[in-house]
């Protein structure tokens, strides 16, 4: 058996005691995750919890306020009238429902795009054609967003490009409408869409494409029954965008949506005249949001965005 | 020798198909500039259990894929039992994989991940549910058939992709390195699993994988690839008793290179011979060599206990260093380092290699 | 006066109370700036157009340093002035009462404002910048909401608003109408015509059932029309494309779809129309009064009210804006500048408010507030 | 996935039909800016250079563009510290409400950016005004911060998911102080994320038209609220195309510094 | 026994500490309710190279984790030779560590990462240039010193780590299972390397792993970890010849475990017997047993060929089932498939276990 150690130790490089600020902060801080935590929390959560939250909060409050119905003036008197006006006149109500749905549209039409062209970038397009087109999707992100509502009111202009485009085929562009505003919108989130589904769908390996068509399955069985149920996440993730943004959106509606009246439409033509009104109003978008966020949450997209 | 003993051979005990469960002719891979598998004949008969074995990027999972059809072939024709599946679609084709991650479906349960091939084939329902429980019955799963496949183990997560394939019944299963994910334990427990449900079920197995050992102890017969090409194909005693090439030779277990001086006095020839460690023993200084036995007079140098075998380094006279290792049995030599000895081994064990 | 019938317009007569406010007496020494909220084209220093410049030579002479902000909407304007950052603003008619009537514009004190006695007379004390005598508001200048059509798509010049109107109009989902609450005074106006049991006289006047009358024909309208616009460049290509075969808009409209070569043409049909007028009012507050004056004074003047108008299309406010050049002479006939025959037939904007500014005094009217939810429902 | 020719085949057109439904109306832009019509009639009939020229002279676009670059820079500064700050926390520590922190990073981008918009302005109107904090270019600021966090924070959180903790450990065991580990080990880690999440984040601010309408004071004009006042007026209208021309083109200049970026990671 | 080889001990060797380089006591470690790491106690000598050996999970990461001030501990204390340190940041002990997967700082040429640490102490940069040389010459790899760590494969990653380390200089070194990602002939190769770099510099080494012929061949004592606890600590043949639990001994390679009739046959008390494969050799029928030897009639079952050795499944009278291990060398015995055969080894191989 061998016989260990009996020689004494050479002097240990013994490390040296060090002082200078930034190891007295380091111990300090190394002793203490909850200060650093608390640290780094302090100013976001001051920032957003209580200057954005708050500035909801006040604005939650002004929505039972009344106003002066000839100055327009805000009177911070408690009723209840706004919210019984804009749940009893249809007109609100219609206008709700009419920008879910829209919203809905796009969020659908964004994902049957998304879905055929992820497929393709990821699975089967070359390496460069698959860069390429990463930047082409990602490109008019930055291309400014009144350019593209604007390049959009000349493409469905009467007689104009869409018209012109769809002449040969004896067709015509919708024009502007509800039709047209969904497009627009659709063209706006796009890439919000595109591109965590791209990614996902790179994410999902190889094999089990394989292992889909090993067992029999054809190619779009493979994409049914194994792709959309695994880009589900992602899907969900990219329709907080389109979903959210879309139903926010008045600009494009102006723009492109003929006489469509969107919620957005209502709170800015409110906004100055009648600031509770348009507070209340404001709370449907609200409420819709964070409803949708929370069901994405529970689906665990929230991390994917 | 004891060729009869040497592999547990379904093939004897079984009704085996006839003729070549699988068969390539010339086949060849390329990717872009890169041949990734040259001109490649290889017939594997039916019922056999058969590896690919292979150091990494040799070409083992590019001629799993090909047979399976998820790569086209670039040239050469693939037969399935004597028909000829070059062109088919993967699900078109009689085989099924096991792959090396398993690829089972994340958001399927484990019945349906089992049952997913039925479906497609719209299997009734009842007949599905029963085969499903068959088949888990089989792996000895059967608890766990409504988890995610997040939810089970490596181990268990490797019989499911098993039971996943050969639910379908195919008349060949390709395996792409199934225990290669799995620690040692369990990749020991699931050969035997494996080797059982093979004989079980008396299908072909074509099985992939880079660990020698799990090659030489699962086969019927083995390939060895390197660089797209075989270097040599035969049962596992045919490859560790008698291998061709020097990559064969070294890739198989550890062995002794002998080349020069020591390789003419103990062959006459100076070309490469190959003399496995456990072969060779120890013996006193001056100990005559009995008759066939090759001896070496050597040294020493370092001794290394590793449980049930020791392992000794001996230099010889000629400058050589020879591998020695002693299982430590009753019979065990005590050599110090530093000892002189006799290396002794039967000369029938000196392979000249190429 | 609006509608040729001086009785309704004028001093005092609509009894809305407002808050005593006292006005200027004097313009003093220059404070050094004055913050200015706007129409696009109003207040202009040659950075978005170097051909439009009137404010350097302003800031020159007065040292008054001019801080513009570009209001979109009147909402907006009454919204920023009630900020009290600002010390001025070009109102529209239908921004004018709601700033008086609140409190937010002081009584303009005209001897200080030499230039104000050029001021075309059709558009001097009007109801929407004059109450109880005092005046609450410089005009700047005024136009007319016409019908435009398409020559490609309308043959013949129509003499009537009823196409935009009538359910069986040839013109279904091809026109065009105002996006904003004061629209209801259009279709208040073609009723005035088509339907005057309903005994509308003033269409910025409607009890609750007038305005029932108005937003059952706007909702006939609303199935109609092809698109509601609120800004001109939308008008523009709308009209000038054929995308809109005809519908509501300003002269300035028409005149910039025929410069792109649109075939498009104007009348101010038989019913009459609406209009608009804007006049600079000065915050009751101005931190900057004296500027404010200058500027007031300054921008009356016959050259830089030329410019102005011009600038934005309109009729000008100074009569001598049109003299002085070919240029004027030209702009001033286009947009019908003193031609007060034409203005007779149009209802300048004014706050719809619970006075009735017709006088009735036996029913209360709907304000704007109403007119505002009205017009949401319209548009469902 | 082993796809059959024609399937491939039909893939590739839709893609290329994608990519010219993108692209289509942008180039429509660039041509309306020589459009030789103030309102853009299509097709063009006649071509001039003319709204570039009035452009270059355009001394309210450049103050806008000014007013843009100031604001989104700082937007982004702030959003940049902040969103890696919750980033950092959301991602290294366990705590109470670490769900709601993420969804309340998440909201200001997807609440309807007129709510925010509103919000902010009652806020400085109602509270801060009083404290001496009015509507000014900080209030435009705290506005698009508040909204850019997100970006910043989704990409750095990515990141720092992905980041072997085990480099901070071992620079730690080098000797490394807390300090140092974060500058030398971590943040040369995120960095391209950081740096990407400020891309987007500047993009976004730079972008933006909503919430600065309602933050913003008098005569602030930020490039977008520039555009958007121009394209109500008929005689800037065409020079508003050359903006959003040189716009699309610029939008060249992120694109390819994030790629980059992004491409790097990869390796 | 052949105790003076057991062990490539370089302490016989090298100028080694006296007294503990490192001792824990009494550590516990919790994560929220579950405890990785109970009440231990463990003392490792100055110069050793030792061993945290332990199936997955049994706390080995945990334990080096807090010696190397990663985590805090529960409870307990810990000792770098006699000062204590159990509340000191890892910035402040002089330990260094080679993580499982290297954790080379990627933005950094292996230049810079391995100067890293000198750098941070502000050693002079010419002095610092030549350690750097100094320690890349020592783990063989001068030329790589400008590339990143990304421009370098799996063994030479691990080079470049265990360079880092070493280059401070450091009292006691932490490997946690540094070969861990290496593929078996790499694993091999770097096993030797680390061994001879150990002697080199004389210092403390705590390795984990899980395989077990890594930690016989390479240690001078090994502890054997199980759910938290240490189940025995001891030389490499202490544990693999004298397993004190029946976890010890099945987790140290393979092992007949006897217990019953058999067991009383064998050491005449029934409790649980323990006998390595490899020391059972295979006897004619009827042989009688040499002096000291166990002998057990029994039918060969099933017969697996591994390349150097053969196992034997082989059945007794009484029911048991023993695996023999035969080494392939020129006395290896010939028995078939069915065959009666006398199982002997030496009684003094029959270990009660617990
Ligand atoms: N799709 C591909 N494109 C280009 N080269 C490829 C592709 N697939 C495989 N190769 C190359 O072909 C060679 C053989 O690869 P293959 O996957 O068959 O090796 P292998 O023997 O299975 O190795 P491993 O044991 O690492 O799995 C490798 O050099 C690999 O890089
Ligand atoms: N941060 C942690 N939080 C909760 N549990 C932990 C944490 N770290 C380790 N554990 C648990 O402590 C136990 C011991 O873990 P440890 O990493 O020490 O095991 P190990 O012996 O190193 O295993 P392996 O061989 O897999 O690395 C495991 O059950 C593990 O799940
Ligand atoms: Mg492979
Ligand atoms: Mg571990």
């Amino acid at each position: 058996m061998a016989v260990i150690h009996e020689t004494p130790p050479p002097p240990a490089a013994a490390v040296q005691p060090r002082n200078s600020l930034g190891d007295r902060i380091s111990r300090m801080l190394y002793a203490r995750p909850k200060a650093r935590l608390t640290g780094l929390l302090l100013l976001p959560l001051g920032w957003l919890g209580v200057l954005y939250i708050g500035s909801l909060i006040l604005l939650f409050i002004t929505a039972f306020w009344r106003t002066d119905s000839f100055t327009s003036k805000v009177i911070p008197a408690f009723t209840l009238e706004n919210f019984i006006e804009i749940i009893t006149v249809p007109a609100y109500q219609q206008t709700a429902l009419r920008t879910i749905g829209i919203a809905l549209a796009v969020t659908v039409l964004c994902a049957a795009l998304a879905l055929p062209l992820g497929l393709y970038m990821a699975k089967v397009a070359s390496p460069k054609m698959r860069a390429a087109l990463a930047i082409g999707i990602t490109l008019p992100l930055w291309a400014g967003y009144l350019v593209k509502v604007f390049s959009w009111r000349i493409t469905f202009s009467s007689g104009g490009p869409l018209d012109w485009l769809l002449a040969p085929l004896g067709l015509a562009g919708p024009g502007y409408g509800t039709a047209a505003l969904i497009i627009t919108l659709a063209y706006l989130w796009f890439p919000y869409m595109a591109v965590p589904v791209y990614n996902a769908f790179r994410q999902i390996p190889d094999s089990l494409f394989d292992a889909s068509s090993d067992l029999g399955a054809k190619a779009w069985s493979t994409v049914w029954t194994v792709a959309v149920p695994l880009l589900k996440p992602a899907f969900v993730a990219g329709s907080i965008f389109t979903f959210s943004l879309s139903l926010g959106d008045y600009i494009a509606a102006q723009f492109v949506g003929g006489k469509t009246q969107v919620i957005g439409t209502v709170i800015a033509s409110n906004i100055n005249l009648n600031p509770p009104l348009a507070a209340a109003f404001g709370t449907v978008p609200i409420l819709v949001v964070v409803l949708y966020l929370f069901l994405a949450r529970k689906s665990g997209a929230l991390k994917q965005l | 020798m004891r060729a009869s003993t040497a592999s547990l051979s379904p093939a004897t005990e079984e009704p085996a198909l006839s003729g070549d469960a699988i068969s390539l002719s010339s086949v060849t891979k390329s990717f872009g500039e890169f041949t990734a598998v040259k001109d490649l004949d290889l017939d594997i008969r039916s019922g056999e259990f058969f590896s690919l074995l292979g150091p990494s990027g040799s070409g083992k999972t590019t001629v799993l894929r090909m047979v399976a059809g998820f790569e086209p072939v670039t040239s050469g024709t693939i037969k399935l039992h004597g028909t000829d599946v070059t062109s088919k679609a993967p699900f078109e084709r009689d085989v099924n994989t096991v792959f090396q991650d398993y690829a089972l479906f994340p958001h399927l349960t484990v019945a349906q991940n089992v049952g997913y091939g039925l479906k497609l084939r719209k299997t009734p329902k009842a007949d599905r549910e029963r085969r499903v429980a068959e088949a888990l019955d089989m792996v000895r799963l059967p608890q766990v058939a409504g988890r995610l496949p997040s939810q089970l183990s490596g181990g268990q997560r490797q019989r499911i992709a098993l039971a996943r394939a050969l639910i379908l019944r195919p008349q060949v299963l390709l395996l792409d390195e199934p225990l290669g994910a799995l620690d040692k334990q369990l990749r020991e427990q699931m050969q035997i699993e494996l080797k059982q449900i093979q004989r079980e079920v008396g299908i072909t197995f074509i099985f992939v994988t880079h660990d020698q050992e799990e090659a030489l102890t699962l086969s019927d017969r083995v390939a060895v690839f390197n660089n797209g090409n075989i270097e040599q194909v035969g049962t596992p005693e045919d490859l560790y008793e008698r291998p061709a090439t020097r990559f064969v030779a070294t890739f198989l277990g550890s062995t002794n290179l002998v080349e020069g001086e020591l390789a003419r006095q103990l062959t006459g020839t100076d070309s490469l011979v190959s003399i496995r460690p456990e072969r060779i023993h120890l013996a006193a200084p001056g100990t005559p060599a009995p008759e066939g036995f090759s001896s070496v007079p050597a040294t020493i140098e370092e001794i290394v206990y590793t449980g049930p075998t020791t392992r000794y380094v001996a230099s010889t006279a000629t400058g050589d260093r020879l591998i020695v290792q002693e299982q430590n049995d009753s019979r065990a030599s005590a050599a110090s380092r530093g000892d002189a000895v006799e290396l002794q081994w039967p000369a029938r064990f000196n392979f000249h290699v190429s | 006066g609006c509608g040729g019938d001086a009785s309704t317009s004028g001093s005092g007569t609509t009894g809305i109370q407002v808050p005593d406010l006292p006005m200027a007496s004097e313009v003093g020494e220059s404070e050094g700036q004055v913050n200015i909220i706007a129409w696009a084209g109003f207040v202009e220093d040659g950075s978005t157009n170097p051909d439009a410049d009137w404010v350097s030579a302003f800031e020159e002479e007065t040292k008054c340093q001019v801080n513009r902000k570009v209001g979109a909407t009147s909402d907006e304007m009454v919204q920023l002035m009630r900020s009290g950052e600002y010390d001025l603003v070009s109102a529209s008619g239908d921004a004018s009462l709601r700033l008086i009537a609140g409190g937010d514009v002081a009584p303009i004190n005209t001897e200080l404002i030499p230039n104000f006695g050029n001021i075309v007379d059709g558009l001097k004390g009007q109801v929407y910048d004059t109450l109880n005598g005092k005046s609450y508001g410089v005009p700047i200048g005024r136009g007319a909401n016409v019908l435009m059509y398409n020559t490609d798509h309308v043959a013949e010049a129509p003499d009537s608003w009823a196409p935009l109107w009538e359910e069986d109009t040839e013109y279904a989902g091809k026109t065009m109408a105002y996006d904003s609450p004061i629209y209801i005074a259009d279709a208040a106006v073609y009723l005035m015509a088509t339907q005057p049991d309903l005994g509308i006289t003033n269409p910025y006047a409607l009890d609750a059932d007038q305005l029932a009358a108005a937003v059952e024909l706007l909702k006939t309208q609303n199935g109609l029309v092809g698109e509601y616009w609120n800004d001109a460049l939308k008008a523009v290509s709308s009209i000038s494309s054929g995308t809109a075969h005809m519908g509501t808009g300003w002269q300035v409209i028409v005149n910039l779809a025929q410069g792109d070569g649109g075939k498009v043409e104007s009348v101010l049909p038989k019913e009459g129309a609406t209009g608009w007028s804007d006049t600079w009012m000065i915050a009751a507050e101005a931190k900057n009064p004296n500027c404010a004056y200058k500027w007031m004074d300054y921008a009356s003047s016959a050259e830089v009210n030329a410019q102005i108008s011009q600038n934005f299309g309109m009729a000008p406010a100074n009569a001598l804006a049109c003299e002085g050049s070919d240029a004027n002479a030209a702009h001033c006939e286009t947009f019908h500048a003193t031609d007060e025959e034409y203005y007779k037939q149009v209802w300048m904007w004014t706050t719809p408010v619970e006075q009735c500014v017709d006088g009735r005094t036996d029913v209360t009217c709907t304000n704007y507030q109403e007119w505002t939810k009205a017009w949401t429902e319209v548009k469902g | 996935m082993r796809l059959s020719a024609s399937a491939k085949i039909t893939l590739r057109v839709f893609a290329g039909l994608v990519m010219a439904a993108i692209y289509l109306p942008l180039l429509l832009v660039i041509a309306n800016s020589f459009n030789a019509t103030t309102s853009g009639a299509f097709p063009i009939q006649e071509f001039t250079t003319r709204w570039w020229v009035a452009a270059w002279h355009n001394e309210g676009v450049r103050e806008a563009l000014w007013t843009s670059l100031k604001v989104a820079s700082v937007a982004t500064v702030i959003a940049l510290l902040l969103g890696s700050m919750v980033a950092f926390a959301l991602s290294r520590y366990d705590f109470f409400g670490k769900n709601t922190i993420n969804l309340l990073v998440v909201l200001p981008i997807a609440l309807p950016g007129i709510v925010t918009g509103v919000a902010l302005n009652n806020t400085f109107k109602t509270v801060l005004e009083p404290l001496g904090i009015g509507l000014g270019l900080f209030s435009v600021i705290v506005g698009h911060a508040t909204f850019c966090i997100v970006m910043v924070f989704n990409n750095v959180q990515a990141r720092l998911g992905r980041m072997n903790r085990g480099l901070e450990e071992a620079a730690m065991d080098m000797g490394a102080n807390v300090v140092k580990t974060f500058f030398q080990v971590t943040f040369p880690g995120f960095r391209s994320a950081f740096v990407a999440g400020g891309l987007l984040a500047f993009a976004l601010s730079f972008d933006e038209v909503v919430v600065t309408t309602f933050t913003a004071p008098p005569g602030t004009e930020t490039l977008p609220i520039w555009i958007f006042n121009n394209m109500a007026r008929p005689n800037q209208a065409p020079v508003v195309n050359v903006i959003a021309a040189v716009l699309i083109v610029a939008s060249m200049i992120p694109v390819y510094l994030s790629q980059r970026l992004t491409g790097d990671d990869r390796k």
